[in-house]
């Protein structure tokens, strides 16, 4: 039967993990007014041979792992990141002292990949 | 024979996995979307159910060894883009791999690659099929 | 004066740096007819605070390059990673024995970036 064993790497691989982010904690809260944290995740994980489709390798990325799997002392892995990434709107008191309701890009990791 | 004569059409030769839509246009494979199914372990996307994930490449299996020298069976989906590249592999990997790629749905469920033989000097000569 | 020390971290940021892809030394030279070598640069180096304009950094890598730098062990850092890149096109025999001439789209780092 398949799999044997799929050995420790699967759960290194690279994949989306949380990444709380708390603008209070940032310090933050003095001129954002909503909200005051958010769930952002972020990428993390070993992007090795054979790079699987639902990371989205780039042919440098495939490249790239093949010379790391040949000589990893020369050249560095492909890097997990963000792929995929969704805006949030933030309420926020800004110089002037205006409320303003603005949509900030790219806030949010939808999926991650080998790059 | 020159060059001309060996390359078909229009200086290349076009791809043989292009797909034709019903309205007639031609779509390079990179750009078609998921239609061949696998089954995958070892790594699987997020949300993948019944170990099975979806692409527009190849299915693929593989035998690695890792530095104890324990092997790992592993399989999942490989995109079009890089399969060249990726089902070729590299003979001069450090560690002892194979990896066997295809093309029709769950064709990798039964693939049994196995581990190339060691070479003398430590650095072994993969095997790619 | 500013910058008195320009501190070694600047030779560690995240930059383009050489990879030479021969494909003769990957075992490809039974399919592949030309080019048998290219110069495919790729990315390596530190994503530090603040994230330079350069770099292209997303709102997601701005949010985690804080939070890394509040804790360091919670957060990892953002990734240096091709942000810009070129094909080739390969001379190559395919399995039909057919000389196809190809263009491999994203073999060649134009710019890097934190992500």
């Amino acid at each position: 039967r398949h799999g044997k064993r799929h050995g420790k790497k699967a759960r290194l691989r690279c994949s989306k993990k949380a990444l709380h982010v708390n603008f209070k904690e940032l310090g933050w809260d003095d001129w954002i007014i909503a909200p005051l944290e958010y769930e952002a995740y972020h990428c993390e994980g070993v992007c090795d041979f054979p790079l699987r489709s639902h990371l989205e390798p780039t042919n440098h990325a495939i490249i790239q792992t093949l010379m790391n799997s040949m000589d990893p002392g020369s050249t560095p892995p492909s890097c997990c990141v963000p792929t995929k990434l969704t805006p949030i709107s933030i309420l926020y008191t800004d110089a002037g002292n205006n409320v303003v309701y603005k949509q900030y890009e790219d806030m949010v990791v939808e999926s991650c990949g080998c790059r | 024979q020159n060059l001309d004569s060996m390359l078909h059409g229009t200086g290349m030769k076009s791809d043989p996995n292009q797909n034709k839509q019903e309205d007639g246009v031609t779509l390079a494979p990179e750009d078609t979307l998921p239609f061949l199914k696998c089954y995958c372990s070892g790594h699987c996307p997020e949300g993948a159910i019944n170990n099975t994930c979806e692409t527009n490449g190849h299915c693929f299996a593989i035998i690695e060894e890792d530095e104890n020298g324990e092997s790992t069976l592993a399989s999942g989906c490989m995109k079009y883009e890089g399969s060249d590249f990726q089902c070729k592999d590299s003979r001069k990997a450090q560690l002892r791999r194979t990896i066997e790629c295809c093309q029709t749905d769950f064709c990798n469920r039964d693939l049994q690659p196995t581990l190339p033989p060691p070479s003398p000097d430590g650095l072994f000569d993969g095997g790619i099929r």
